[in-house]
């Protein structure tokens, strides 16, 4: 029972991380980034690389967090900008770039899986048995980055910024708050997280071009279910996350790997506003 | 006394629609110019037309003597213009002390400030944590006003300010705005159907119909008020 | 007007169609190899063309196959069943190939057999698999779960006394397929299967299962993943979680077991052709890629040596029958053998062949011991409906 | 009155453009089939092996560009549909055999199975106050399942390897081609047709403005399932095609990236052009057959660069960008005629209120917008409703036309309780609603729309353009002397302001309605046609009975022609009475601009 609680948890907490990214830039944009796994790729080549020059496995973090933002502010200006007024359109060619960005990684580094090393091995005791020590700690990292998103949110110039234009846009550009640019450093951000969550989850994972789609399908249906809230991310992640571990586990893997598309898809047909209050 | 605010033969509108037609409007800095008309006259696509909102289709913008056509409406804010819309002007969902920290530019502290527009409304600072959403109808209104003032503006745009508000609190905002023209010499773009209210706060008045000028004057000017009527009950 | 442009597009579409491709110069023999270059199979399609062309070098060096020269026509199958049908179309009914000699994936091969039996061409299918796939043209010369599993179900009961087991799989068709065949065989050797998990291909969280296995306790993991990815992630979690259990890979190859690092030590895997095998002909074998292909050189494994002996094979059946004729190759094929890196291959029981197994560990360095070697395995009922 | 037709003197009438543009259809059509007969001479038969398939997806291009380009449907999900069609035959004859009944069961099973699978996924996605989002979503989520089941299905579906060399037809690849190319030219031309029809206008009015098809009576939630349906059933039938022709069936058929990949192909070839998607399909699916095998991984960047820069900058894809460079002028207008009909029957009932509320309430959260409203409103009575801005006056009109908006209380149109209903069966009860800035079709003509506004009362065809716009006396009116009547065949978008104001009004009175809820209906108009709607509405009441409840800020347009005035404040209403009474109220001076002069004036 312990072990099903801490594999509650910490899958839910893996799935905050990877969703968090998209959820800012749905939440600001009103767009959903289907490059989002595609980002999420970048990030695990980014830990890939760090690990083939040999650098602290720990490095692996930063280096995708700025390769994702550089690369989310390049596809902001090329891609994303034009299409803000055309929501679906955007979804199309988030979805084109995420198939370049695949094929690219492929023509880089080739079609076959590489292995990143992990920052931390083994496993801890735990409740008389025994459990993975990294994926307690991206129970951590999901707890510390929620935090500082909500800490940046709730107490900076620049969350109360993004709040105030996800709230109001109009009425944020007439009280000087240059929108655009919001736009911009939100897609940036979103994307820079993406590729964080891919150099986070590639220790337990491998690496290849196609690692981010089966993420971003759950992280997109978990965001549906969210709206805007980092709050309610984290209690879709938890339940819906949850009850993936649960049929996983009493059931079928096969049927827990639909779980969270399946059931998100109901609720919003029951409930469209989803775990965001109505 | 120079010039706020100056809209020239100003032609404007959505989409292939022209609401305004020739407008051609001056606020000297310390005034107060009353822009009178009922609803669906253009009034508010006057103010979204200068705010940058929309675009101008033909004529001139100038505030502080320098043209704002084609600037995106957050220029205008580094400018010391304050805007009131008249729909959604609050962030429902944000705290009173949000509200008015985002009526302030980047590098101001709040706390000072929020003294002095406390002086005026004294609500504020009681209900600082308290979401906007959940103040009365009039108390909102004063937010709006108070997120105005607290950037010491040189020209507020303000839009029907005092809709659906009891007559007690129409008096206290049209003492502010007095007071805020007189001690601060700021300029003060005033969108009203509420006649009576808008010739007691300002200077000169216009009247605006199917999106032109109809009528302008001097509001202190004995008969202004028929004079006006007139052209509203068009 | 608007009518005009889609007409002209149909018109253009029509010439474009028209360009008719030249056909097989009488003096080569053309061998067609559709494989996965892109998808899922790309990782190891680079090292199946390399044994193909070693093959065709060194036949076309002694004279070619009855003087006519071999030419190697590779098309790629996109790994999946459409891409497939694409390749085995324009390799039979474009280029005109005398036959089809690779490896693929279940699918691709399944969407070929048809567009092979309509060209009636010779198809000899070099890639383990999950066994029972039969057509009068298809040959096969690598292993199915007949005699691979037996080797590490044996060895785990027999030498470590392994009573329970849990058996992981990707849910496709060679994971499944592998799974229903151990599972059978293990309770026919009176051992107990204590659970059956499969995850989706593409999924790579494997707590779940992993959390089911922690409490089964069973006394071994045999394990049949999909290639790549799902053979890190489990084996990746498996450690990570910190269980420790006597484990038996179905699924990876030598290549991938290496490549996982320390993680992989200790996993159990048999295969039918190991780069460590110590004999004449893989010694040669190695070294005539090393000269082919030098630094270029991908390392051999077990899917993609078979393809150097299926033309091997090829070579013989066409010489047993004195002709290139389709229906004459397709008849001898059954009948004839080679001798290569994996001993001696023929192709003679239910159109699969007898082969010798080895069981290895995978060191810590990421090497493959061998621990035993199963000589001769019989492939078993694969078809039963065909003759030879 | 009867002369009105008389008065549109259209250039050409629809129907003429229809039999114009058939007999195109008809040429263009026995072109393609000459091709698709002459084809297997002139092919080499690989090319002919490659566009069996080619054709089969142009086909499902056409469904997918129909229900995107045309509706504004986004959908996946066709890939799912085609694989349900192909393993419907798969897997009926390897798990029986391949006879007559078995295949002929596949054939109508597999279009079943896809058609329910369709109309689970429109109950999901068409629901109420779902986003437009939401259906790609579900249609993405099938594809994820359909596939997931084919894995899980082991020996039966043959997992992931598919199942292959079952038996199946015996017919020669020329006779696939053919049958492959007679089923594209039959959907395509159909899909012509259909798009270019009466209803293949709703089609597009549904895209722009499915709020107004809604208060226009029409069920639109129906009408997207039954074309999902519809699509799905033609999909199905070309997976069973590919299954008989390749004898090849795999989970790949059926997944998201085919379903992706074929919205690529129509957003390349034009989406809302028909032709485009399904050349588009054609011929990037044949021309990556022969490019593919040497390029792998280029050909899919470039496909992806490709389609990036598509959406990005030619968002009306690559197909109408070539056409623009060889079309010269535009295609004339089509116009109609206007038809009147005869006066409807002119008494209501009587016997119940036209309008009855009961304490209605509507919150947003802690914020009341209308507290305890409670009136009723008879046949004959033309009600005027002031107020200030945000009083709730327009909430108050929502929470009459549409039974999910109300927070508490109840409300009845013709003695018919509303309870929750959807506001497509609100109208049904004999309700118009028009909105307070215009709501319109603007991609639709004006004749368009207007008969998109009388589709309750008159089927609108599957495959004809109507001649006539029949009109009810008092719409026709509006139109003729707004001057909408030499316009019908302009598009909706080019009119001004006043004119689409007069326009939906003419609208909501085309749908014969018995009451009326008006958003401040002479916003925009000059006073000649403002007091030309004085009229009708006067008259509308006067003479039919009906019941008006009008929101207008022009209190002497108000006094002119209310019979009595409800004044609404901050929620509640603080006064309901006759004209006299209210404009004396000083109490209602007060509220309702702090001064009594402004609204005696």
């Amino acid at each position: 029972m312990a072990i099903l609680l801490l594999d509650i948890i910490t899958t839910a907490s893996i799935l905050f991380v990877v969703a968090a990214g998209l959820l800012i830039v749905f939440g600001v944009l009103k767009i959903i980034n289907f490059a989002h796994g595609g980002f999420l790729t970048i990030g695990g080549y980014a830990a890939l690389v760090t690990t083939q020059l040999h650098w602290n496995p720990w490095m692996a973090l930063p280096v995708a967090l700025l390769a994702g933002l550089v690369l989310g502010a390049f596809v902001e200006r090329l891609v994303v900008r034009p299409l803000y007024a055309r929501p679906l359109d955007a979804i199309l060619a988030t979805w084109g770039l995420s198939i370049v960005m695949v094929q690219m990684i492929t023509i880089a580094f080739g079609r076959g899986t590489n292995f990143v090393e992990s920052p931390v091995q083994g496993a801890i005791p735990i409740a008389g048995d025994t459990y993975s020590l990294y994926r307690l700690i991206m129970l951590g990292v999901a707890i510390i980055l929620g935090a500082i998103m909500i800490g940046i949110l709730q107490g900076t110039r620049l969350g109360l910024t993004a709040r105030a234009v996800i709230m109001n846009e109009n009425l944020s550009r007439s009280l000087g708050i240059n929108s655009g640019l919001v736009r911009f450093a939100t897609f940036s951000i979103g994307s820079g997280l993406a590729a964080l969550a891919g150099a986070l989850i590639t220790p337990l994972l491998s690496v290849d071009p196609l690692m981010g789609v089966p993420w971003l399908l759950n992280a997109f249906m978990l965001v549906m279910v969210s709206g805007t809230s980092l709050i309610s991310l984290g209690a879709a992640c938890l339940v819906l996350g949850g009850a993936q571990v649960a049929i996983s586990t009493y059931s079928s893997p096969v049927l827990g790997a639909l779980s969270i598309m399946v059931l998100a898809a109901v609720l919003l047909r029951i409930r469209p506003a989803g775990f965001a209050r109505a | 006394m120079s010039e706020a605010l100056a809209v020239e033969t100003l032609t404007s509108g959505y989409g292939e629609a022209m609401v305004l037609r020739d407008v051609t409007l001056r606020v000297m800095a310390g005034e107060v110019l009353t822009v009178l008309g009922k609803n669906g006259m253009g009034k508010t696509t006057l103010l979204k037309t200068i705010m940058g909102f929309l675009p101008v289709r033909r004529g001139q913008i100038s505030i502080f003597s320098q043209s704002t056509v084609g600037q995106p409406p957050h220029h205008l804010a580094g400018r010391a213009v304050a805007y009131s819309p008249q729909d959604q002007a609050i962030f429902q969902e944000l705290t009173v002390e949000e509200n008015l920290q985002l009526g302030l530019p980047r590098v101001t502290r709040l706390a000072p400030e929020l003294k002095r527009v406390a002086a005026i409304f004294p609500f504020l600072a009681e209900r600082r944590r308290q979401l906007a959403g959940t103040l009365s109808g009039g108390e909102q209104k004063m937010l709006i006003m108070a997120r105005a003032l607290i950037a010491r503006p040189k020209l507020m745009l303000v839009d029907e300010i005092t809709e659906g508000l009891q007559p007690s609190i129409i008096l206290r905002l049209a003492n502010v705005l007095r007071q805020e023209k007189s001690a601060n010499g700021t300029a003060i773009l005033l969108i009203e159907q509420n006649v009576s209210f808008a010739l007691s706060v300002a200077d000169r008045y216009a009247v605006l119909s199917r999106g032109e000028v109809v009528d302008q004057g001097d509001a202190h000017q004995p008969g202004a008020d028929t004079s006006i009527a007139e052209h509203l009950s068009v | 007007m608007k009518h005009l442009i889609p007409t002209a597009l149909a018109a253009a579409i029509a010439c474009f169609c028209a360009t008719v491709p030249a056909h097989a110069a009488d003096d080569t023999v053309k061998i067609g190899i559709p494989v996965g270059l892109s998808g899922a199979n790309s990782v190891v399609a680079p090292s199946v063309v390399q044994a193909a062309k070693l093959a065709a070098q060194e036949i076309n060096d002694k004279g070619g196959i009855m003087g006519r020269k071999i030419e190697l026509v590779v098309a790629d199958d996109g790994s999946g069943a459409d891409g497939a049908v694409k390749a085995f179309n324009s390799l039979i009914f474009q280029d005109h190939v005398n036959t089809i000699i690779t490896m693929e994936t279940s699918a691709a091969r399944n969407a070929g057999l048809p567009v092979v039996a309509r060209g009636k061409t010779p198809f000899i299918y070099t890639s383990y698999y999950e066994g029972r796939s039969c057509s009068p043209y298809l040959y096969v010369d690598a292993w199915v779960p007949d005699q691979q599993v037996a080797s590490i179900v044996d060895y785990f009961m027999k030498e470590k006394g392994a009573k329970t087991f849990f058996l992981a799989g990707s849910d496709y068709a060679f994971g499944r397929g592998m799974l229903e065949f151990t599972r059978k065989y293990i309770a026919a050797h009176g051992g107990k299967v204590v659970e059956e998990e499969y995850l989706p291909m593409d999924a790579s969280d494997w707590t779940a299962v992993l959390s089911k296995l922690r409490a089964d306790h069973p006394d071994a993991l045999i394990s049949s993943t999909a290639g790549g990815a799902p053979n890190v992630t489990l084996t990746k979690q498996l450690r990570a979680a910190g269980i420790n259990v006597l484990f038996g890979n179905l699924g990876v190859d030598e290549g991938t077991a290496k490549a996982i690092g320390p993680d992989a030590a200790g996993v159990y895997i048999s295969q039918s052709y190991l780069t460590s095998i110590d004999d004449a002909q893989n010694q040669a074998f190695k070294a005539g890629l090393q000269k082919m292909f030098g630094a270029d050189m991908k390392t051999p494994n077990d899917l993609s040596e078979p393809e150097y002996d299926g033309i091997y094979l090829y070579k013989a059946a066409v010489e047993k029958a004195g002709s290139f004729n389709e229906a004459k190759v397709v008849s001898e094929l059954g009948k004839v053998s080679f001798t290569g890196p994996r001993g001696t291959i023929t192709m003679d029981k239910q159109h699969h062949a007898p082969l010798t197994m080895y069981l290895g560990q995978v060191q810590p360095d990421g090497s493959v011991k061998v621990i035993q070697t199963f000589k001769n395995i019989d492939p078993g009922q694969q078809c039963p409906k065909l003759k030879s | 009155m009867p002369d009105s037709a008389a008065l549109a003197c259209p250039v050409r009438l629809p129907s003429q453009r229809g039999r114009t543009e058939r007999r195109l259809i008809l040429v263009f059509s026995v072109i393609a089939l000459a091709l698709a007969a002459a084809g297997p001479l002139l092919l080499d038969t690989y090319s002919i092996s490659i566009l069996i398939r080619s054709f089969l997806y142009g086909a499902i291009a056409v469904t997918v560009d129909i229900l995107w380009g045309f509706t504004g449907i986004l959908s996946f999900g066709q890939a799912a549909f085609f694989g349900i069609g192909a393993y419907a035959l798969g897997l009926s004859v390897t798990q029986y055999d391949f006879t007559a009944p078995i295949v002929t069961a596949a054939l109508i099973g597999g279009p079943l199975v896809a058609a329910a699978a369709a109309g689970l996924v429109a109950w999901l996605g068409f629901g109420p106050k779902v986003t437009p989002l939401y259906i790609s979503v579900i249609t993405l989520v099938l594809s994820v399942i359909f596939v997931q089941m084919i894995y899980s299905g082991g020996d039966f579906t043959g997992s992931s390897s598919g199942l292959s060399n079952f038996d199946t037809f015996d017919i020669s690849m020329e006779g696939w081609f053919r049958v492959a190319g007679v089923f594209l030219v039959a959907v395509t031309a159909a899909g012509w047709i259909f798009v270019r029809s009466d209803f293949g206008r709703l089609l597009v009015a549904i895209r722009e403005n499915e709020q107004r098809c809604r208060y226009c009576g029409i069920n639109t939630a129906r009408v997207k399932t039954l074309l999902l349906i519809g699509s799905a059933i033609i999909t199905a039938l070309a997976g069973f095609a590919y299954a008989g022709y390749n004898d090849v069936i795999a989970p790949d058929l059926g997944n998201f990236q085919f379903g992706t990949q074929l919205v690529i192909w129509v957003a390349l070839g034009g989406r809302g052009t028909l032709i485009g998607p399904a050349v588009a399909a054609v011929l990037i699916d044949f021309i990556s057959a022969w490019l593919s095998g040497s390029l792998p991984f280029i050909w899919q960047l470039i496909i992806g660069l490709v389609f990036i820069v598509v959406i990005v900058l030619l968002p009306q894809g690559l197909g109408p960008a070539v056409a623009n460079l060889f079309r010269r002028g535009r295609t004339r207008p089509v116009a109609a005629r206007l038809a009147p009909l005869p006066d409807a029957d002119a008494a209501g009932s009587g016997a119940l209120p036209a309008i009855q509320v009961e304490s209605v309430s509507r919150n947003y959260g802690s914020l009341h917008v209308l507290q305890d409203v409670t009136f009723t409103a008879g046949a004959g009575e033309l009600v005027s409703l002031v107020g200030p801005n945000g009083a709730g006056k327009t909430t108050l009109i929502r929470c009459l036309s549409d039974g999910q908006e109300r927070s508490s209380g109840r409300v009845a149109i013709e003695g018919n309780p509303i309870g929750r209903l959807a506001p497509e069966a609100c109208v049904r009860f004999g309700l118009g609603r028009k909105f307070q800035t215009p709501n319109v079709f603007d991609a639709l003509t004006v004749a368009e729309s207007l008969r998109i506004a009388r589709s309750r009362q008159e089927r609108l065809s599957f495959v004809r353009t109507a001649d006539e716009v029949r009109l009810p006396a008092a719409a026709m009116r509006v139109v003729q002397a707004t001057g909408l009547s030499s316009q019908l065949g302009t598009t909706v978008k080019h009119l001004s302001h006043g004119a689409k104001q007069a326009l939906e009004l003419a609208m909501v009175l085309a749908m014969e309605p018995r009451v009326l809820l008006l958003d401040e209906p002479t916003a925009g108009l000059t006073k000649s046609e403002r007091s030309l709607i004085g009229e009708v509405l006067v008259e509308l009441v006067r003479a039919h009975g009906l019941c008006i409840l009008l929101i207008e800020h022009d209190l002497e347009f108000v006094r002119e022609i209310s019979s009595r005035i409800i004044v609404l404040h901050q929620g509640s209403i603080v006064m309901d009475g006759t004209v006299e009474e209210v404009t004396n109220s000083e109490l209602v001076h007060t509220i309702y601009a702090g001064e009594p002069h402004a609204v005696a004036a």
